[in-house]
């Protein structure tokens, strides 16, 4: 059994971040309370180092390694440097929110780090192993810090409802995995697809497996039927939590969709991709829909979210290279918008005060017209209005799907977009139309308002120069 | 004559008896997270089953990376769990829905 | 047959076990059901050849998982009379969906002939043959990257449960390494001038 | 006058290789940029340079007109740069006679709604002076854009700074009304999107030059037909989606009412002659019962709603609306024309286009005045009600001549430029179908009724209370735009032959299109 | 000749501006200065354009000045049409317009508006020249309208009042009603002849007779006749032929001068100068002329009727025009063109002259109009006395005065017409004489003659008119009288209108007359025979008998027939019928779109209702969202049933 030990240079990234952890869990336990913006620091020093790594290694093509259940390839390394970018930000946007509630400890980074461990993991998971222990070390993390905040009764309650959903998700998922596996005899993705290629016979239990891996994935994505945690779960947890559930992990999740679906079971893709179009209009339509019932800030997003979600799977269910792109991009650009909007939540609050019900952004431009602005174009452009971003990513999928002949689901899916506008629009009215039912000044780190002034108005340059993003998410998926 | 379908519809069962269990269960928290266990049980099944009978020790393998995570699902899980119970008083799933809509 | 009967034996017993898990009214006989659940499985995994998963479940479930169970069973100081009304309301649903499950899963592996590929039943493993070795040998050496990943799950759960759990009482005497570690001198040395007793 | 000066000084290429047409649609943009950095601060800059921006875009804008080339049917001052790659999407910029007159309204109003705005606005002015100059670049962009992908990007964006002044600066129910404006456009632009892509997708390009060459089945075109209508019918607006207009005019602050009422209707009536009749000839051929029919809805129905209007803006808004609809008549009477007179008669089409092109620059200045007017009103004495005035014209004689004056345009009277576009659609119409011309006509009395009866009881009669007693003639600022307008609609009433001419290439090359079947 | 008749037409308007937008600063003198000089060049020049073509056999004028624009092939431009109708026509214009303005000067001595008004009625005087000097339909249309426009205006000069406000609308809306015809006649000639051009459609205008055009289902029409009727029916609401005339005795709320010069001599007259000059296409369609015929008598008729039972003196003098109106309309539909213009002519003094000389009893009274309330005002006021005596027997065609003449002929000339709807004609206005003859000299009785009703104060200042006043008086009462007698011949029966009024042969009723015809003095004899005569001498006598000799005899036959005077007195209703049923079905029409259309069904149900409908829908798939963990593993394990359901099927 000549073993040759694996080469870890492509997995350098994961390497470094899992140093990282250690020395922020080591390090951490010996910073007060009143420094502990140095554990900051050192988590954005680890993220910066991991993505450094992410970008640079196996800038060669495609790379496989750990006897292939590893892989660095083009996609893998956008949607790591996206996730480490994201959640970077996501740390800043949090620091002030967590110092203020008193809950500002270094297990928050600390299982911030381990989810993005396990996201990185995802990203580049090329067997069902890896996939799943990558998405348990993301989801763990993320129960984890759901109930972070533990005097929180909401926040307890909505980990409880994340935690039993995503475990009964997770089931299922392994058992859909379990059965691609006891077909293929094989865990790696692309044996999987090369078994699957050739079987006709196997199909029925085949489509079991699809149908139980699409659960798995649908649940992570939020897509309805399985969107219910979404709601409840952005809702009771702290906002910053909040923030970082609902952006970077979509990457994760992305990529276990483009890994598990598209890579694993592409040779069966007409069989779900019916599925994915199916539960896309209904996440369209649900999402949209509900959404507007809700007053609560926090609930809107969720729901604006379950309806991105839908259009990501219209994207990916067009069944073209070109829908995968969109779908990417959309993801991207939801992450990016997501954590901006959720930044201008945590802008809003501060000690013993949410900001979380819609009213409390009544007359944001009398108090601060920047950040209404920003507001207001994170809001554009999720309706999906050029030239900002939000748009593009809305043209880049209607476009896949008139490509795939698919004219009524782009039909169906621009109209809820229309419903969908509704509920933004609400958020400008808001803003701009009503008085301000207070005049406390926003209070907010430097760093904080810088960042979140580059995010709002990312939505509208990366609109204006769509081009290298676009480029890039070509180059990812071809 | 014992054959892979044997194994696999025990499995069915237990994955249905799982999620059986949890929504007729609405009282008691904890019994969520036992019947997860059986959910993974059940999959382990299936891993052992093919494993055994692919001849592949891969299954095996992930057999134990799923024993290996239900445990630390489960320490988590019930971490949650005193959470909630120390906010709340109360384990009972019918109490909890604060958030809705 | 022989095996046919000792999987009969095992696998009735654990179907009734986990019924038992669902059906009992007192959080704590679940926890015994599931025990008796787990044990009929590895019973159930040695009739599959897979000695070492069948030692570890025992091991890892029986002996830690079930007892951190029963541990905050117990730690909770549930009510048990008030969680034992109206369970049975649901089981109606509860048994439909699960006879929808099965009769999906049935359709599929039995009635359709599974689509799987017909596999014979394995010889039955040459004596020297040792699945704790076989596991070992592909553990470290294959998966090394998932055994590294399964590692930093358990950290997490660690780290998770700690912070989850653990909460500092007021007037609980504890040291504060943090605060240890960063302290200086003029925090504890109290330099004080007094006047020279003058008597 | 003296950007005529401006253009001799410049030498043509120059100008042209300078991108006379980026500079002004990015001019008012980065002015209202930098007016929204600069804030609201005490000395008040923000009004003059949002002044200062406005008129300098209209005497730059005004080259357009002076060089531009009246014999060619061609695009003119192109600009073209790969934008996104991606989509094969360009910055491509280009007018023709069609589009250059709607370019020249905008910058011309563009300057009269921020004097109209110059000390009424209390409330963040920085914020409404800049939202007007943001606009007014993005309208510009719609009309110069020869891409579909960007046409639709300055298409959809106009809808921010509109929804804002509505919402910030309008009345009571502003929020109603904003909303049902922007979900009322929205819907109709998406399913636009929609069609624009699945043309791309065919043609391989964006650019709307090459739609129009583009062969295209006749589901095909009916169903893009179908989107672009949806979209266009609800800019301009047309029955039965018109509602919208209403409720936005009403709540909408002066300046929002002119250039809603003046500019963006006529997006609508632009997206039907650069895209639905060129690129759908054949089922914009099929259909044409239903445009005439809502066109024609549009003359009669509206015209006996306005009759009953208590409200000033409103009233002025379903005139908009009917005249809106001599706008589509004239477009879509082509195939009836041929139908009816059994030959080609070029004449006549090229008349109903002419008509309803005329028809739009018109409108726009002369619902643009009538707005400004009842702003005029409004700033005095708060209410838009008819029932609230009565005897202006004793405590404001000159403003009331004015109101007169546009009312008798808004009749369409001859000498003013209401009067050339529906001359123009109602003969054509005739050579339809005598009933269209028929119903048509019915304009001449109720836009007279609606109009006049509501000066009747606005301007007219004894002082009816104390408030109009204490009304005070218009201020010279008003004045100035009002008579700026009034002489503008004098001008093209009396003169109309230079943009007739201007617009007649493009007519023409716009006909030879749309005759053309794509089956 | 081009700077001539571009001087005609553009110093009124120059006035008008002047005097318009100048006023202040020009002041009251500075402003009828500029006026009354604009509009005597104006004069001047058409007289001499009037002698030129007269005598100096200048020919027929027809030039473009100005191109409007060039669409479809389609040369839409101003120009000048001038041959001897258009010359008489303008030289009728401008000295009754002239007169007017001097005489306006004395009425309107103390108005505030005073400059405002000379701007008025100069931009009138261009308006109207524009108009009858047009080579073109488009130009037609625009003074057509513009003369519209400014008769708007001056209805509604003293703004103030309710009624005058009122009146104005009327009749601009009215006068749109005919309008929707005009334009739709213009579009019907554009559509075959390709032009607008008088000339090119005249040319066309026999190649198109057999022309037909679908309207109703598959029925062909008579193109030709569509195109006259539409024309026509502008003619009616410009002219104020029934049922369109409602709008001009309303329109007496606008200041004397300009009911003189536009409500009786000039604006109401352009229809009937329209249809002349389109003579060459009526004559075409004899079914349009039978209903120009049929409209007219009856406008001649019972608008006359109307006229017995007015107290106020404008609204005789109303009354009246609209009759003479029907009558020259009559002559119109007789295809005696020349008739109805020669009586135009003859109308446009006289009536002019009545109505100046109403207006300078009014102001004698301080602006009395109720002839209750007037009487014996002859030796107070001799020279309005006079010259409204000569008014008046003029307009009941008293032989040897301008009317006479014209109105004999035209009678005559129906007389003779043979077309459908002639014999009613003839009968109409034969019986229109007497009734003419009635309410002018019941008008003159009562305000002249008989007991002093007058009120004391105003009996105080009662004095004679100043000499701007009587000026005109006078000068208008001279052709009142005597215009008549030169002009007969020529008009009428000689060539004096040459090609600009085309007859066919057939319908050539004046040709016919003029077999008989023998110079004015046999014309007078055998007027002598004729019943007209007589029957305007018997309404005299009854108007004599019933409101100077025996007053109660008027109140009896009042009693007598209440119906009938009811009937009168509410105009016969039409004006109940317009404003209780036209106008309130239009504001119901209106409201309903508005309530019912828009706001219920297409904002209430569409819109509002879609919106709520979401709205509704959301409100319940939120409670799907229970809370409940259970509830939600419910629905993924039934998602996931669905789903494996579905593949594995």
């Amino acid at each position: 059994m000549g073993f040759v030990p694996p080469e870890f240079g492509p997995a350098m990234a994961e390497v470094i971040l899992a140093t990282g952890i250690c020395l922020v869990l080591v390090v951490d336990l010996f910073i007060s309370d009143r420094r502990r913006g140095f554990t900051l620091v050192l988590a954005l020093a680890t993220l910066t180092a991991t993505a450094w790594f992410a970008g640079a290694a196996g800038s060669e093509g495609e790379v496989l390694t750990f006897s292939g259940s590893f892989i660095a390839d083009p996609l893998a390394r956008v949607l790591k440097m996206f996730t480490l970018l994201i959640v970077a930000v996501v740390f800043v946007y949090s620091h002030v929110y967590l110092k203020d509630r008193e809950i500002l400890k270094g297990e928050y980074y600390l299982l911030g780090l381990f989810a993005t461990l396990g996201m990185l993991v995802m990203i580049s998971a090329y067997s069902l192993l890896t996939m799943y222990l990558g998405l348990e070390l993301m989801s763990l993390a993320l129960y984890a810090m759901v109930a972070f905040d533990r005097d929180s009764p909401v926040a307890a309650e909505s980990a409880m409802k994340y935690f039993v959903l995503g475990a009964i998700a997770s089931g299922v998922l392994l058992y859909g995995m379990s059965i691609l596996y006891g077909v293929t005899g094989t865990l790696r993705l692309d044996d999987i697809a090369a078994v699957l290629a050739v079987g006709e016979s196997q199909r029925p239990v085949v489509m079991l497996a699809a149908a139980f891996v699409i659960v798995g994935v649908a649940f992570k994505f939020g897509a309805v039927p399985f969107h219910n945690w979404v709601p409840d779960v952005y809702h009771g947890a702290p906002t910053s939590v909040t923030l970082f559930i609902g952006t970077a992990p979509k990457l994760a999740a992305f990529a276990m969709l483009a890994r598990l679906l598209s890579t694993a079971m592409g040779p069966e893709a007409l069989a779900w991709q019916p599925m994915l179009v199916v539960m896309a209009v209904l996440s369209l339509g649900i999402g949209n829909v509900v959404a507007i019932a809700q007053t609560n800030i926090k609930r809107m997003l969720a729901y604006s979210t379950i309806g991105h979600v839908g259009f990501i799977f219209l994207g990916f269910a067009s069944g073209l290279p070109e829908g995968r792109q969109a779908a990417l991009f959309y993801t991207i650009i939801y992450s990016i918008m997501a954590a901006g909007a959720f930044g201008i939540v945590i802008l809003m609050s501060r000690r013993g005060f949410e900001a979380d019900e819609l009213d409390d952004l009544k007359g944001l431009n009398s108090r601060s017209p920047w950040y209404a602005a920003m507001m207001l174009m994170l809001m554009v452009s999720m309706i999906g209005i050029p030239p900002f971003v939000g748009f593009f990513a809305k043209l880049y999928v209607i476009s896949a799907l008139l490509n795939a002949d698919q004219v009524w689901l782009a039909v169906v899916a621009v109209l809820f977009s229309v419903i969908g506008a509704f509920y933004y629009l609400r958020v400008i009215k808001l803003m701009y139309f009503d008085a301000p039912e207070e005049s406390m000044p926003l209070n907010a780190s430097f760093d904080m308002r810088i960042l979140l002034s580059l995010n709002g108005l990312a939505v509208l340059l990366l609109g204006l120069f769509a081009n290298p993003l676009l480029e890039l998410c070509a180059a990812a998926i071809n | 004559m014992l054959t892979l379908t044997h194994f696999l519809m025990l499995s069915g069962v237990l994955f249905a008896i799982s999620i059986a269990g949890i929504f007729i269960n609405r009282k008691n928290m904890i019994l969520l997270l036992m019947c997860i266990e059986l959910l993974l049980l059940s999959v382990n099944f299936n891993f052992i089953a093919f494993s055994r009978y692919l001849g592949d020790i891969n299954g095996q393998v992930f057999v134990f990376f799923i024993l290996t995570v239900a445990a630390a699902e489960a320490a988590i899980g019930l971490a949650i769990l005193v959470v909630l119970f120390r906010t709340r008083s109360s384990i009972n799933v019918q109490d909890i829905n604060s958030m809705k809509g | 047959m022989y095996e046919l009967i000792f999987f009969g034996m095992y696998a009735f017993v654990l179907v009734a076990a986990a019924i038992g898990v669902i059906a009992s009214r007192n959080p704590v006989h679940s926890a015994m059901f599931l025990v008796l659940a787990f044990v009929a499985s590895s019973a159930l995994w040695l009739l599959m050849e897979a000695e070492f998963l069948a030692m570890t479940l025992v091991l890892v479930y029986v002996g830690a998982v079930m007892v951190l169970f029963l541990f905050v069973v117990m730690m909770l100081d549930i009510d048990v009379k008030s969680l034992r009304t109206g369970i049975m309301r649901y089981a109606p649903i509860g048994i439909i969906v699960a006879i929808l499950s099965v009769a999906q899963v049935w359709s599929v592996v039995w009635l359709r002939n599974s689509g799987l590929p017909v596999m014979a039943r394995p010889a039955a493993a040459p004596a020297d043959y040792s699945n704790t070795k076989e596991l070992g040998a592909v553990l470290y050496t294959e998966h090394v990257y998932a055994f590294e990943l399964a590692a930093f799950i358990l950290l997490l759960a660690i780290i998770a449960a700690i912070t989850l759990t653990m909460r500092r009482r007021a007037g609980l005497k504890v040291q504060n390494v943090a605060e240890q570690v960063a302290v200086k001198r003029e925090d504890r040395v109290r330099i004080v001038k007094m006047e020279a007793e003058s008597d | 006058m003296c950007a005529g000066g401006l253009a001799d000084l410049v030498a043509r290429e120059a100008f042209t290789d300078m991108g006379l047409l980026s500079t002004i649609i990015w001019l008012p943009i980065a002015g209202g940029v930098v007016i929204l950095a600069l804030g609201d601060q005490r000395a008040r800059p923000d009004r003059w340079l949002a002044l200062v921006v406005s008129v300098i875009t209209f005497a730059l804008s005004l080259a357009l007109w002076t060089d531009f080339d009246f014999t060619s049917a061609r695009m003119q001052f192109v600009e073209r740069l790969p934008w996104i790659n991606a989509f094969k999407v360009y910055y491509y910029l280009g007018v023709d006679g069609i589009s250059t007159p709607l370019i020249l309204l905008t910058t011309f109003l563009t300057p009269m709604i921020v004097i109209a705005g110059w000390e009424v606005i209390k409330e963040r002015p920085a914020q409404y002076f800049a939202a007007f100059l943001i606009l007014e670049g993005l309208m510009i962009g719609t009309f110069a854009a020869l891409d579909a992908m960007l046409f639709y990007v300055f298409w959809e964006a106009m809808l921010i700074p509109m929804f804002i002044i509505i919402g910030v600066w309008g009345g009571e129910r502003r929020v109603y009304a904003t909303l049902k404006f922007f979900l009322y456009t929205f819907l109709g632009s998406v399913l636009m999107l929609v069609a624009l892509v699945y043309l791309h997708l065919q043609s391989g390009s964006y650019a709307i030059l090459d739609f129009h060459n583009l062969p295209l089945t006749g589901t095909e075109q009916t169903l893009i037909f179908l989107a672009f209508l949806v979209a266009f019918a609800v800019k301009v607006p047309m029955w039965p989606v018109h509602t919208w207009l209403p409720d936005a005019h009403v709540e909408a602050p002066t300046g929002g009412s002119v250039i809603l009422a003046a500019v963006l209707l006529k997006m609508g009536g632009y997206g039907f002659v650069r895209f639905s009749l060129p690129i759908t000839p054949d089922a914009s051929s099929a259909l044409d019962w239903l445009l005439i029919g809502l066109s024609l809805i549009a003359v009669v129905y509206i015209g006996f709603v306005a009759l009953v209007q208590q409200d000033m803006k409103k009233l002025i808004a379903y005139s908009s609306i009917a005249h809106m609809g001599f706008v589509t008549l004239g477009f879509f009477i082509v195939w009836a024309i041929l139908a009816n007179t059994g030959m080609e008669d070029l004449g006549a089409i090229s008349m109903g286009i002419t008509g309803g092109m005329v028809q739009m620059i018109s409108h726009g200045l002369i619902s643009g005045a009538l707005f400004l007017c009842v702003g005029v009103l409004y700033d005095r004495m708060h209410s838009r009600q008819i029932a609230d005035y009565g005897g202006v014209i004793n405590t404001m004689p000159k403003f009331s001549a004015l109101l007169v004056f546009f009312a008798l345009a808004n009749a369409g009277l001859p000498g003013t430029s209401g009067f050339v576009g529906e001359f123009l659609v109602i003969l054509a119409s005739f050579q339809a179908s005598f009933w269209y011309a028929f119903l048509a006509a019915t304009t001449l009395i109720l836009g007279a009724a609606y109009t006049l009866w509501m000066v009747k009881r606005v301007v007219f009669g004894d002082i009816a209370n104390d408030n109009v007693k204490a009304l005070h003639d218009m201020n010279r600022r008003e004045g100035l735009i009002l008579i700026v307008l009034a002489i503008s609609v004098l001008a093209l009433g009396l003169y109309p032959a230079p943009l007739v001419e201007m617009m007649e290439p493009s007519i023409n090359n716009l006909i030879a299109h749309i005759l053309q079947s794509k089956l | 000749m081009d700077n001539i008749l571009l001087t005609i037409v553009l110093s009124p308007l120059l006035a008008a501006i002047i005097a318009g937008l100048a006023g202040k600063q020009i002041g009251r003198k500075g402003a009828h200065t500029v006026t009354i000089l604009g509009v005597a060049i104006s004069c001047a020049l058409s007289l001499y354009v009037l002698k030129a073509q007269l005598i100096d056999g200048m020919p027929v004028y027809n030039e473009t000045v100005y191109q409007w624009m060039s669409v479809g092939g389609i040369n839409m431009e101003v120009g000048f049409l001038v041959d001897r109708l258009t010359a008489l026509m303008m030289s009728v214009v401008t000295f009754v317009s002239l007169m007017v303005h001097i005489y306006t000067i004395g009425y309107m001595h103390d108005d505030p508006g005073y400059q405002r008004f000379f701007s008025y009625i100069s931009l009138f005087t261009f308006s109207m020249l524009m108009l009858v000097m047009s080579n073109n339909f488009l130009q037609l249309f625009f003074g057509w309208e513009a003369v519209g426009v400014v008769s708007y205006l001056l209805i509604g000069f003293w703004y103030t009042r309710p009624t005058a406000i009122f009146a104005n609308l009327k009749a601009f809306l009215v006068n749109r009603v005919g309008d929707f015809g005009f334009i739709l006649g213009i579009a019907a000639i554009v559509l075959y002849t390709g032009s607008l051009d008088y000339f090119d459609a005249f040319v066309a205008g026999a190649d198109i007779a057999g022309a037909t055009i679908n309207i109703v289902g598959d029925s062909q029409w008579s193109l030709l006749t569509v195109a006259c009727i539409g024309l026509f029916v502008g003619a009616m609401g410009k002219s104020a032929q029934v049922p369109l005339h409602v709008w001009l005795p309303d329109s007496m709320e606008g200041p004397t001068p300009i009911s003189a010069l536009i409500h009786a001599a000039t604006m109401v007259t352009a229809g009937v100068f329209m249809v002349a000059r389109m003579s060459p296409l009526f004559e075409f369609s004899e079914t349009a002329l039978t209903f120009v015929l049929v409209i007219g008598a009856t406008t001649a008729l019972f608008t006359g009727f109307l006229g017995l039972v007015q107290n106020d003196i404008k609204r005789v003098v109303a009354y009246s025009t609209l009759s003479q109106l029907g009558y020259m309309t009559v002559a119109l539909g007789a295809s005696a063109y020349a008739a109805g213009i020669f009586h135009l002519m003859t109308h446009a003094f006289f009536k002019a002259l009545l109505f100046l000389a109403a207006g300078s009893v009014i102001i004698a009274l301080h602006h009395e109009q109720d002839m209750r309330k007037m009487g014996g005002l002859k030796k107070y006021m001799p020279i309005t006395y006079w010259t409204s005596l000569a008014g008046s027997l003029a307009l009941i065609g008293f032989p040897g005065t301008a009317g006479f003449f014209s109105k004999d002929a035209l009678i005559e000339a129906v007389g003779h017409s043979g077309i459908a709807g002639s014999g009613y004609a003839y009968y109409c206005v034969l019986a229109g004489v007497l009734i003419t003859a009635l309410y002018s000299f019941r008008m003159f009785f009562l305000v002249f003659h008989g007991k002093e009703r007058i009120d004391e104060d105003a009996r105080h200042h009662l004095h004679e008119s100043p000499w701007v006043v009587t000026l005109p008086l006078v000068m208008l009462a001279i052709p009142s009288l005597i215009i008549g007698w030169p002009t007969i011949g020529p008009l009428l029966f000689g060539d004096f209108f040459g090609d600009a009024i085309y007859v066919l042969p057939v319908h050539d009723v004046l040709g016919q007359l003029g077999a008989d015809y023998h110079g004015p003095v046999a014309f007078l004899q055998h007027g002598l025979q004729s019943p007209v005569l007589y029957l305007a001498l018997a309404g005299v006598v009854i108007a004599w008998y019933l409101y100077l000799r025996n007053p109660l005899a008027a109140q009896a036959i009042k009693d007598r027939f209440a119906v009938i005077h009811r009937l009168l007195d509410n105009k016969y209703y039409l004006d109940n019928f317009n404003e209780q049923v036209i106008a309130r079905a239009s504001r119901l029409i209106g409201m309903g779109l508005w309530r019912g259309g828009d706001g219920a069904l297409i904002d209430g149900v569409l819109v509002d209702g879609t919106a709520n409908l979401i709205g509704r829908i959301a409100g319940i798939v939120r409670r799907v969202q229970t809370g409940y963990l259970y509830h939600y593993a419910f629905a993924m394990v039934i998602g996931l049933c669905v789903l494996v359901g579905w593949l594995i099927w």
